[in-house]
């Protein structure tokens, strides 16, 4: 029992509170919050590590009466991505809203935003999932209605429609389970669920709901213009985190509570929509025009991954093999996410400077924004897979995985999405560093890419060369789970 | 059980009854007084049905929820008068 | 054995179906809006025939509280969602708020 | 008497009239019937939980579902209006077809969830679960400070929902303040009802406190009461006070946050000492959770106030009185 | 015989919710409907609140019941007046 669990989340809420009284200091509020709740997060790994798997009950109460919250290797990496992306993409937004009309709402909102995100890594309570999920969701829908124009609010709209219904066929599965085990913890559940029409049609309901919140392909339909419309920094945390939060649910159920009733048909299920996916997002990203929306159709096919990786993870036996795997998974989670956010806040930076984010003229920018768009190429790297990056060596996991396996088409599937990425990588990239240049429109100031190249190099050169860390760390867990 | 005991139960049906069918011109309208007469209906017999049932099951708490029923069924209907008008 | 809980937990799950239906086959947000609503009542009453333990005995007070809950988030995504929905309704003349070029 | 027949025909009238309202209010296009038919339906389910012996929820719907949804929904009336003639594009033919398809299939997609659904609940609950959510509530119940077990879930045992609801609510008011306009009245209210809205508004803010504080130990509580209370702020806007007594942004802040802030601050006080967050000292919990619902009563009300307002309260009241001169014709 | 007397209260009361909302049903005009829902509406809840009175001897309980009606009577006349007012104000235009 320690309280180091819920700091991330009361920092996070106790700032947006003090945003909210004090909106003169809220960006400096909000940044010392992200730093100190990285901190914590920091501490909660080491935590981990030391001594495994952490547990709070709230209210010092007994186990399933009170809330309980968890941090294993697997949440605590997850936790560790979130709260350094928030903390990059916080000092981003200094610059980036400092002129908004918004921004005494957008402080608190973007602090609430985080605690969702740090509330939903830790939650081990069925029904506290549901509230940290409706508060995810609305948070990240005001937050991406401030991008202010009728495309904005109109995205925002649709997102928060689908967002309601996901959350309610979540609801109804937590009804379902509730009905027939009148419990709510994830660790006793996960001690008495049973394969049975109620597990299976609780375990549809809540997947659906989380598949819809995670734009797997073809539920990713809302996806596109919400991320692409939204203030840069909340895209950034929007593709980055949000989604991949909503898959983070899916793998932990799927592993934990549903693993009984685990079916290799449904597994397969995963694995032919990721392989749609990652195909069909790619194939959008390679011939849209705007930057933004490029990175928001790279998120869809890098979801795909996410869930192929999951589809093979599940089927295979307990072992080694599949801890392998489940540690490319994480890696390739981990890439995309500080890859996903420097590539957003790159597109930011360009719009600002350039006043569009249309590729076709964005002509010579590079020449302008260098800082930029060395991370932006950096990220790209982490995108296609290429090495050093983090995503490289997971991917070359899975390959050599699906290789010795025989299934040859998940491996042409893989292939050709990163041959794709290629494409709508370097057509950006060429496009930038082209001959022509633009008018400088103002003077830049260096410090504010300073964050998007940070988080480009962590998904690059620090996952990559530091990939095998992530092995070791989910191996501290490996005997744990919540079962 | 004896007939003097079911007798709330029986005005709790008839209640109940009363209430369903007043509903029907909510359904058809066609004018918007028809269906606000509908809904202050639907707010009366519901504040009779909670009375009852509080009665019948001994539970002070359904007065307390008729009672707010009783203050809120104002507010539906005053909305309603007031946005009503906005087109009128 | 009444048949309560029967009839209100198929009461429930036709709302639940109700509700996803309207959502599916409107587009315009209020109507959307109203149906995510029922069907999230079903959702809710199947919570509560959950709790119910027939007539005299007391219920389980957990799904009451987290019903509770649930009705409150409902009525605060409405809000969300009926505010920008008026946003949307606004007449195009008033200087168009901020799209992010003129956040320099 | 409790299971004579009778209940059961109750029960199939309240349920099958519900199903009714829901079909009609969902599948209608006529979008002011839609609504009535909503609030109809609110109504009806504050009946159905009193019958399912839930009276905290009853008192809740009562508040919310039957007068304020109804309200905020009547107040986006005017724009729904619009709304339904840019849907109406034409279409072609081909379109037309893969739409009903598609309608199609998901109507029988959904007919197959509800079905699978009631598949799953005829499982029924597991015998050999060796705990129960339910006895360990009521086991701990003298130890949460209050005697009303739904009040001991939602502030002691699962206060932490609680707390992530309230922040919820703030996120809600926050969009509100940052993109909503206030919206205007049209029409101003005659005498009847600046009378009603005169004798009503007292009672109301009556009402909150008295829910406030019999929650401790009978149905009633922090959410109840602050429903009712926003009723009185909605009774004031409906009657031409345009900012429904909201302080100035300062102070709505503060009301907002105010909530969340007492209850980190519990919360967290006790962990100095080594306890567990939102562990309460034995003997003050009583006390704690209601100084918590009373804060959290007031950030609630003025949250849904703003929500029926639309938007942030003008910078210049403009009292009432302006309003009724227009009332002449 | 007490119990016989509020039972019967009770049921009166009901018949006249029954009778109040057959009259929304039948009745010509909106006024007439009007007149005739808030004065069936009020007399059945005060027969049935009568009833309830009788029942319970509980006098706390009584003055609750009595409250409520009271409420409702005011309320009902309000809004049948707004209902009337709009109902005018439609038939003006």
């Amino acid at each position: 029992m320690t309280n180091l669990l819920v700091w991330p989340v009361l920092l996070s809420l106790a700032a947006a509170l003090g945003t909210l009284i004090a909106p003169s200091n809220a960006a400096r509020i909000a940044t010392v919050a992200a730093a100190l709740s990285l901190w914590s997060v920091l501490l909660l790994l080491s935590a981990v590590i030391a001594e495994g798997p952490q547990w709070l009950i709230l209210g010092g109460w007994p186990q399933g009466l009170g809330i309980a919250l968890h941090a294993d290797p697997l949440s605590a990496l997850f936790l560790l991505m979130s709260a350094a992306v928030c903390l990059a993409a916080t000092i981003f937004a200094r610059r980036y809203v400092e002129h908004s009309r918004y921004r005494s709402q957008f402080w608190p909102l973007w602090l609430l935003l985080q605690t969702a995100i740090y509330a939903l890594l830790l939650a081990a309570d069925l029904f506290n999932i549901y509230v940290t999920l409706e508060l995810l969701g609305l948070s990240a829908v005001t937050l991406s209605a401030l991008g202010g124009s009728r495309a904005a609010v109109q995205a925002a709209v649709n997102y928060l429609i689908l967002g309601l219904l996901g959350s309610l066929l979540f609801l109804a599965g937590i009804a379902l389970i509730y009905g027939r085990y009148a419990s709510l913890d994830l660790q006793l559940l996960a001690r008495v669920v049973e394969p049975g029409p109620s597990l299976w049609v609780a375990m549809a309901l809540m997947t659906a709901g989380l598949v819809l919140k995670s734009a797997l392909f073809p539920l990713h339909f809302w996806l596109p213009a919400v991320h692409a419309n939204a203030p840069a920094p909340v895209s950034a945390v929007l593709s980055a985190l949000v989604v991949k939060v909503a898959f983070y649910l899916i793998m932990r159920l799927w592993l934990d509570l549903f693993n009984p009733a685990v079916m290799s048909t449904a597994a397969d299920l995963f694995g032919v929509f990721g392989a749609l996916a990652i195909v069909w997002g790619s194939w959008q990203a390679m011939f849209t025009a705007r930057l933004k929306l490029l990175a928001a159709y790279s998120s869809i096919a890098q979801l795909g991954y996410l869930f192929l990786f999951l589809s093979l993870v599940l089927v295979m036996p307990e072992g080694e093999d599949r801890q392998l795997l489940l540690g490319a998974l994480v890696l390739f989670a981990l890439s995309h996410g500080f890859a996903k956010s420097a590539l957003f806040l790159a597109a930011g930076t360009v719009q600002q400077y350039a006043g569009h984010d249309r590729i076709a003229e964005l002509r010579g920018v590079a020449g302008q924004l260098p800082l930029t768009f060395f991370s932006l190429g950096l990220a790209g790297v982490a995108l296609i897979g290429l090495p050093p990056s983090g995503s490289f060596l997971a991917k070359w996991q899975l390959l050599s995985t699906t290789l010795l396996a025989g299934q040859w088409y998940w491996v042409a599937v893989v292939v050709v999405g990163s041959l794709m990425a290629c494409v709508y990588m370097f057509r950006v990239l060429s496009v930038a560093f082209g001959e022509e240049g633009v008018a400088t429109q103002r003077i830049h100031s260096r410090r504010e890419e300073l964050p998007t190249l940070a988080l480009a190099v962590t998904a690059t050169l620090i996952l990559g060369l530091g990939g095998v860390w992530v092995w070791r760390v989910l191996d501290v867990g490996a005997a744990g789970g919540l079962g | 059980m004896s007939a003097i005991e079911i007798l709330p139960l029986i005005a709790l049906t008839l209640v109940i009854l009363a209430l369903c069918v007043g509903l029907w011109p909510a359904v058809r309208g066609p004018t918007l007084a028809d269906r606000m007469l509908s809904v202050q209906l639907l707010g009366t017999a519901g504040v009779a049905v909670l009375m009852l049932l509080a009665g019948i099951s001994d539970s002070e708490a359904l007065i307390d929820v008729a009672l707010v029923l009783a203050l809120l069924a104002v507010v539906a209907v005053a909305a309603l008068t007031r946005e009503g008008s906005k087109h009128g | 054995m009444s048949s309560t809980p029967l009839l209100y937990g198929l009461c429930a799950v036709a709302l639940f179906a109700i509700g996803l239906l309207g959502a599916f086959l409107h587009s315009g947000l209020l109507t959307r809006l109203l149906a995510v609503n029922v069907s999230g009542s079903g959702v809710l009453l199947l919570f509560v025939v959950l709790a119910y333990q027939g007539a005299g005995q007391r219920p389980d007070p957990v799904p009451h509280a987290l019903v509770l809950t649930g009705l409150v988030v409902a009525v605060s995504a409405t809000a969300l969602a009926l505010m920008l929905g008026r946003w949307l309704q606004r007449p195009e003349q008033e200087p168009e708020p901020e799209t992010e070029q003129d956040q320099e | 008497m409790m299971d004579s027949w009778l209940f059961d025909v109750v029960d199939a009238l309240l349920a099958l009239t519900a199903v009714v309202l829901a079909a009609m209010s969902v599948l209608g296009s006529d979008q002011k019937r839609s609504i009535v038919l909503f609030i109809a339906f609110g109504l009806l389910l504050s009946l159905i939980w009193a019958r399912l012996q839930a009276p905290d929820l009853a008192l809740a719907e009562a508040a919310i579902g039957a007068g304020l949804t109804g309200a905020l929904l009547l107040s986006a009336l005017p724009y729904s209006t619009a709304e339904k003639g840019a849907c109406r594009q034409q279409r072609a033919w081909a379109d037309i077809a893969f739409n009903r398809a598609l309608r199609g299939l998901a109507a029988t997609l959904i007919a197959g969830v509800a079905i699978a659904m009631i598949w799953a609940l005829d499982d029924g609950r597991l015998q050999s679960v060796p705990f129960t959510v339910s006895e360990q509530v009521f086991g701990h119940l003298p130890h949460s400070g209050v005697g009303n077990p739904v009040t001991a879930v939602l502030l002691n045992f699962r206060a932490y929902d609680t707390l992530l609801e309230l922040a919820v609510l703030l996120c809600v008011a926050l969009g509100i303040l940052a993109l909503g306009q206030p919206s205007v009245p049209v029409v101003a209210p005659g005498p009847v009802l600046v009378l009603l809205v005169g004798i009503l508004v007292p009672l109301l803010v009556l009402m909150a406190g008295y829910l406030l504080w019999v929650g401790a130990h009978a149905p009633g509580g922090a959410f109840q009461g602050g429903a009712v209370l926003a009723a009185a702020g909605v009774l004031l806007l409906l009657s031409g006070h345009r900012d429904a007594w909201l302080p100035g942004p300062r102070l709505l802040a503060a009301a907002l946050g105010a909530g969340l802030f007492l209850f980190i601050g519990a919360g967290a006080a006790m962990t100095l000492s080594g306890a567990v967050f939102l562990e309460y000292p034995e003997g003050w919990a009583g006390a704690i959770i209601l100084l918590i619902e009373a804060m959290a009563l007031l950030s609630i009300a003025v949250t849904l106030v703003l929500a029926y307002l639309g938007g942030p309260p003008a910078p210049s009241p403009s009292p009432p009185a302006r309003h009724t001169d227009v009332e002449g014709h | 015989m007490v119990e016989l007397l509020a039972g019967v209260l009770m049921l009166s009361g009901a018949v006249m919710f029954l009778v109040g909302s057959i009259g929304l049903l039948r009745l010509p005009d909106i006024y007439c409907r009007l007149h005739a829902l808030t004065k069936v509406d009020n007399l059945g809840l005060g027969l049935i609140v009568a009833g309830l009175v009788l029942r319970h001897s509980d006098p706390r309980l009584a003055i609750k019941m009595i409250l409520v009606w009271i409420l409702l009577l005011a309320s009902s006349a309000a809004i049948a007046h707004l209902i009337a007012r709009q109902a005018l104000r439609r038939e003006s235009e």
